[in-house]
């Protein structure tokens, strides 16, 4: 029936090695396989491109302006619970900024910035906890942590595989007088699904 | 006034919560769950669901004829089971006699430590 | 040990230690978050004694005044704003007891924070504060003394060595009791 | 009013423990008219709770200021049409908020419960009652929204500015609603398991009920990400804020959970494990909601601490050890009838992505408590805020789009490696010429190169996954290609449903990818007819017109939009001040398009109309908001009705042969052995 004919053409498709252009198959499924490809890669392509027509235009914010955001950022404002002062429109945010300009333009680097912060405020002005002493452990959970799930969750799954599958092994029990209900199962199986009526031979009982 | 209707709306609810209790009294048929004739049991309809999936991803080329007939095959057969075990269950369980039963489930349990599924296992 | 315990052990442990510590965090919470920059609670703030860092205030009559100008007294920075109750509140306080300390090595300076210049005038007007005010523009005195609410005190002793941090509002007997501390303290 | 509303808040506590209380010793003294009396009980709640509920809508109409509830969240002042939102805006209304809508759902769940849980319903009836005898008992005797004062003022506090917006009259509804709404699959789950029908039986009502939870908490999220990008003026839209990961965690858990259980009823496995997943994504929830109600961690957008907080943390332990006593207790019922056919196959994938959603939410929820640990251990302050998010989950996150590209590829059972191959060709071409092309235009960041390659990877993939079948089928049936596709969808509406939500998930990574590698800030202080630059656009500043109501100033700026000297738009950027609440609130000005916003926000007026503005250009954050109705339909479609291959009901007659066989069924002997 219908599923046997798409077959071909997979293990054809499977053939062509390199992953370029999906237009090289042949036959008019190939084709338009390849027009709904094309299609949805431009799609992306496009608005991949839209985001990156930006690219230059960043050129345009003087560097120190992006590093000063950048840490703007990574200091929280001690006077409102859970906002950077890159979000926070309060005075002592604004001073805050203002006083992280005035250190870049002075040559001062992202970590200078940030020490004199900290010397003033404590390490709870940083909106991320430094990676040293103590509080490396904040980074090394989710570093093993993650990892060791996987690692569980590749375990469990073969010890899942490790009996044999139960629905192609030989069920335990004795098989006599299934076929009554055999065909009740067919009969109910086309009743219920008439356009997709598994195919069922006499071969299916054993 | 506002008393009046938060009485109201207490007297309500105490009527309708007293309802099943009064007609249970009165021999009034009760709403309660009844055990009626032999439910195929809910594993039949994740079987037939996974026929129809088979079917769908056989359709959709995902599965060489082969495989799909060994597992079609081992579908078909589980599904018969579970008909025939829920067949001959309520063959010998007869009109959900809860004696019988009883006695059933105690059978088996000396036959093989295992006591078939059924509600009252639960409240031990 | 059986699946069964393994799993048990693995999910009740941490379970626990979670429980444990949000119970501990909880009975350790005081007061709540704070809001927006407002001390309206007296309380020290422990800190690390360390070197005060220099500053230099325009006070509201135009002069200059600079924390080195100070070595040798025992010195009050107080950071206030008009808009602040809390301040408001102590205002009258500060002002009495500094006119006590007249003649001792001992000065107050006020540090307007998150204000406007005529604001800061109006309110010494009315609370008759005669030590050194003056309006911190950009904050820099602020941000160097790490001032994360108003009113937020300093206790500056006579080395210029930063010696207690208060936040809110304080009363006299407190403020009399801490500056007698860092006058007997260091006698020079 | 505000009688009527308290008789009817404790009737409905008296009502809900009745409730839990009768289906317990109904269901263990084997009377059913108690269970019955107590089913109803639970029919009867949702009623006695929309009288409490329109009695408080009533004191906040009528302006009923001697309830102090209503006094604290409305004013004369305030529009009537905020009265929804001043409804939650606090602790007691929003707790009396949660109780009904539970109660509702509880009751539609309940009357819609397949036959197939019908035996331990009782057991679900009462799990659900006990969280609703919670929430209502705290409610009455807590916090108990009726509370009157002793003396009436004449005018209310007035509602919280920031909550004046249209976001805000439906996201913290979907979110509490959502949060709320995990207690239904887990009550199912409890249910099934104290009652010992350990089987498939209750996946059924626990997927639907799962999926409504899941698909709220999301409206809830994408709709506070809204107000905040238009509201919060700072121009992003997640911060990572304790609030937002309370509700952010559960949803991850049911995300994996709702993959999960479609595994449970299609191939009778992860049993354990689809009920680990739900009872933690309870325990999240818990969780959350303890946070939000006087958590010991600070957040903009908390109730605030309050004595609240110590009952919700005994609740929170309630909840997380009591459902897995259960488990534990019923933990030999669980097994599983079948084995894994294949580490290739769909199975072995969804546990895959139930791993890392765990993960990302296990690694969250270790963010958020990492400053106590820090407290406790070392007396030091620590923030975990955004940066720390970004970097520990990112890379997880792409991991999750790499499965959600891989994972529908591969069929149940088991892939043949072969087979794979062929469908992976197509998305990973796909993947790699994006790539190209990006690194070719001179994108840099590893992060968003390999962000959009996997986006690209994902969408190609789902659309060879709607095309290869639906060209099988026209080959079998002859239909059209859009017949063929349509009948196709419908007749497997779960996994379509899948693939517009996953389709979603593109178009949010697109936004999330836009917004956070692509973006322009510029914050700029402009007197009246200034004008400045920012990528492409010229924007003109002309004036700000102040309007000066009895609690509050508007500022609202005009600004005209150039790009090459050719206006676009004028946009009006507002700010709103009030003084009395000393606050202030921003409605950003959005020029939105499908490549990029312009967003426009003054932050600060000074004398003489001059403002400090933040400009930015978000690229493709536009699509992050379209994904929300995507999402919603998506799950409509998944949740549709699916005609069963229902199993006749005709009595099953025994054929002589089998007559004579031992009843036990196959799989106990099996589970025995």
């Amino acid at each position: 029936m219908a599923g046997v004919l798409p077959f071909r053409q997979h293990s054809f498709l499977c053939r062509v090695k390199s992953p370029s252009p999906p237009f090289a198959k042949g036959g008019e499924g190939g084709f338009r396989h390849s027009i709904a490809a094309l299609s949805c890669l431009l799609l992306l392509s496009l608005l991949a491109l839209a985001a990156v027509t930006q690219r230059p235009a960043q050129a345009q914010t003087p560097h120190d302006e992006a590093e000063a955001q950048a840490i703007d950022r990574m200091l929280m404002c001690p006077v409102c619970p859970g906002e950077t002062i890159d979000q926070s429109q309060v005075e002592l945010a604004r001073q805050m900024r203002l006083r992280v300009r005035e250190m870049l333009a002075q040559g001062a680097g992202r970590q200078q910035v940030l020490d004199f912060f900290v010397a003033r405020y404590g390490v709870e002005i940083l909106a991320a906890p430094p990676k040293s002493g103590f509080n490396l452990v904040a980074w090394i959970f989710p570093a093993l942590a993650v990892p060791l799930a996987l690692a569980g969750g590749l375990l469990a799954l073969r010890a899942m595989r490790r009996r044999p599958a139960a629905e192609l092994a030989p069920v335990p029990g004795p098989d006599v007088g299934l076929d009554p209900f055999l065909a009740r199962v067919d009969q109910e199986l086309t009743v219920a699904a008439p356009s997709d009526v598994p195919r069922t031979g006499s071969s299916a009982d054993g | 006034m506002e008393f009046v209707v938060g009485a109201a709306l207490a007297i309500f609810s105490a009527v309708v919560l007293a309802y099943p209790f009064l007609t249970a009294r009165s021999g009034v048929e009760s709403h309660a769950p009844v055990l009626d004739s032999p439910v195929p049991p809910p594993e039949l309809a994740s079987v037939y669901q996974a026929i129809r999936d088979l079917t769908w991803e056989r359709q959709a080329g995902d599965l060489p004829e082969d495989l799909y007939q060994q597992q079609l095959d081992a579908y078909r057969r589980q599904a018969a089971l579970l008909l025939r075990d829920a067949a001959v269950y309520s063959a010998v369980v007869g009109e959900s006699d809860e004696a019988l039963e009883q006695e059933v489930a105690t059978e088996l349990a000396a036959r093989g430590g295992q006591t078939p599924q059924s509600s009252q296992d639960t409240v031990a | 040990m059986s699946q069964r315990t393994l799993i048990l052990l693995a999910v009740a442990l941490p379970v626990a230690a979670l429980l444990g510590l949000l119970a501990w965090a909880s009975v350790q919470q005081k007061g709540g978050p704070a809001g927006a920059g407002i001390n309206r609670k007296f309380g020290g703030v422990r800190i690390q004694p360390g070197p005060a860092r220099d500053f230099s205030l325009t006070l509201l009559d135009g002069r200059t005044l600079t924390l080195t100008e100070l070595q040798g007294k025992v010195v009050l920075l107080d950071f206030w704003a008009s808009w602040c109750p809390p301040c408001r509140e102590e205002a009258a306080t500060l002002a009495e007891v500094y006119g006590e300390y007249a003649g001792q090595p001992v000065e107050f300076v006020g540090v307007d924070i998150w204000d406007r210049q005529e604001d800061a005038l109006a309110f010494v007007e009315q609370y008759g504060v005669t030590y050194p005010s003056g309006v911190d523009v950009k904050g820099s005195i602020a941000i160097d003394y790490g001032v994360k609410g108003i009113p937020e005190k300093f206790f500056i002793d006579r080395d210029g060595v930063v010696r207690r941090k208060f936040v809110g509002p304080m009363s006299a007997d407190n403020l009399r009791a801490v500056l007698g501390e860092l006058l007997n303290a260091s006698p020079r | 009013m505000a009688e009527m509303g308290a008789i009817a808040l404790w009737i409905s506590l008296a009502l809900s423990s009745y409730a839990l209380l009768g289906s317990v010793l109904g269901q263990v003294r084997h009377s059913p008219p108690l269970v019955e009396s107590a089913r109803r009980a639970t029919f009867l709640l949702p009623l006695v709770l929309l009288v409490a509920t329109l009695s408080l809508v009533g004191a906040f109409i009528s302006r009923d200021f001697s309830v102090a509830y209503v006094a604290r969240h409305s004013s004369l002042a305030m529009p009537k049409i905020y009265t929804w939102v001043a409804f939650y805006a606090g602790n007691e209304g929003s707790l009396l908020f949660i109780a009904m809508v539970l109660a509702a759902m509880a009751a539609l769940a309940l009357w819609l419960a397949p036959a197939k849980v019908r035996d331990t319903l009782p057991w679900t009836t009462a799990a659900l009652m006990l969280v609703l005898t919670f929430f209502l008992a705290v409610t009455a005797v807590m916090a108990n929204p009726f509370a009157q004062l002793p003396l009436v003022p004449p005018d209310g506090d007035g509602i919280n500015p920031l909550l004046t917006h249209v976001g805000m009259f439906f996201h913290p509804p979907a979110l509490m609603t959502g949060l709320v709404a995990i207690a239904i699959p887990t009550s199912f789950a409890i249910g099934s398991m104290i009652g010992g029908k350990t089987r498939d039986e209750w996946a059924d009502a626990g997927r639907v009920w799962g999926l409504v939870a899941w698909v709220l908490l999301a409206c809830g999220l994408l709709l506070g990400s809204w107000w905040a990008y238009t509201i919060l003026g700072w121009g992003g839209f997640w911060f990572w804020d304790p609030v937002e990961n309370a509700a952010l965690m559960p949803w991850l858990a049911l995300t994996a959970f709702i993959h999960s259980i479609m595994v449970q009823k299609r191939r009778s496995m992860f049993r354990m494990w689809n009920i680990v997943l739900i009872n933690v994504a309870f325990g999240l929830a818990l969780y959350g909601m303890f946070m939000n109600r006087g958590g010991p961690v600070p957040s903009v957008h908390s109730f605030g601490a309050s004595t609240l907080g110590w009952v919700f943390l005994l609740f929170l332990g309630v909840g997380v050890v009591v459902p897995f006593g259960i488990f534990f207790w019923r933990f030999p019922l669980l097994k599983s009838d079948r084995n894994l056919d294949s580490m290739l196959s769909r199975e072995a994938s969804f546990l895959m992505n139930n791993l890392l959603l765990l993960s990302i939410a296990f690694v969250t929820l270790w963010g958020t408590v990492y400053p106590l640990i820090s407290r406790l251990f070392k007396g030091q302050e620590i923030t975990v805020a955004r940066p720390y998010y970004d970097q520990v989950n990112g890379p997880l996150m792409l991991a999750l789009v790499f499965l959600m590209g891989v994972g529908p590829l591969l069929p149940w059972r088991r892939a043949s490696l072969r087979g794979l191959r062929e469908r992976l060709l197509l998305p990973v071409a796909a993947s790699v010429t994006v790539l190209a092309l990006l690194a070719v235009l001179g994108v840099r960041e590893g992060y968003a190169l390999l962000g959009f390659g996997l986006c690209a990877l994902v969408a190609a993939s789902i659309l060879q996954e709607c095309w290869r079948p639906t060209r099988v089928r026209r080959r079998a049936t002859g239909e059209g290609y859009a017949t063929a596709f349509l009948r196709l969808a419908w007749s497997n509406r779960p996994r379509y449903g899948g693939y517009l939500v996953h389709l979603a998930v593109v178009m949010m990574a697109l936004g999330v990818l836009g917004g956070s590698f692509f973006h322009l800030q510029r914050d700029v202080l402009l007197a009246p007819g200034q004008s400045t630059e920012l990528g492409n656009y010229r924007l003109l500043y002309l004036s700000t017109e102040e309007v000066q109501y009895s609690d509050r100033t508007e500022y609202v700026s005009t600004v005209e939009v150039y790009r090459n000297d050719r206006l676009l738009e004028t946009l009006h950027p507002w700010r709103v001040s009030y003084p009395a609440a000393g606050m202030a609130s921003t409605r950003a000005a959005i020029r939105s398009t499908p490549v990029e916003d312009l967003y426009v926000v003054p932050s600060e007026n000074q004398a003489g109309g001059t403002v400090v503005m933040r400009i930015l250009i978000n690229p493709l954050v536009w699509w992050m908001w379209v994904a929300g109705p995507v999402v919603v339909m998506g799950t409509l479609v998944a949740l549709w009705p699916q005609r069963q291959a229902v199993p006749s009901r005709q009595p099953l007659s025994v054929p002589p042969a089998a007559a004579s066989i031992n009843p036990a069924r196959p799989r106990d002997v099996r589970e025995a052995g």
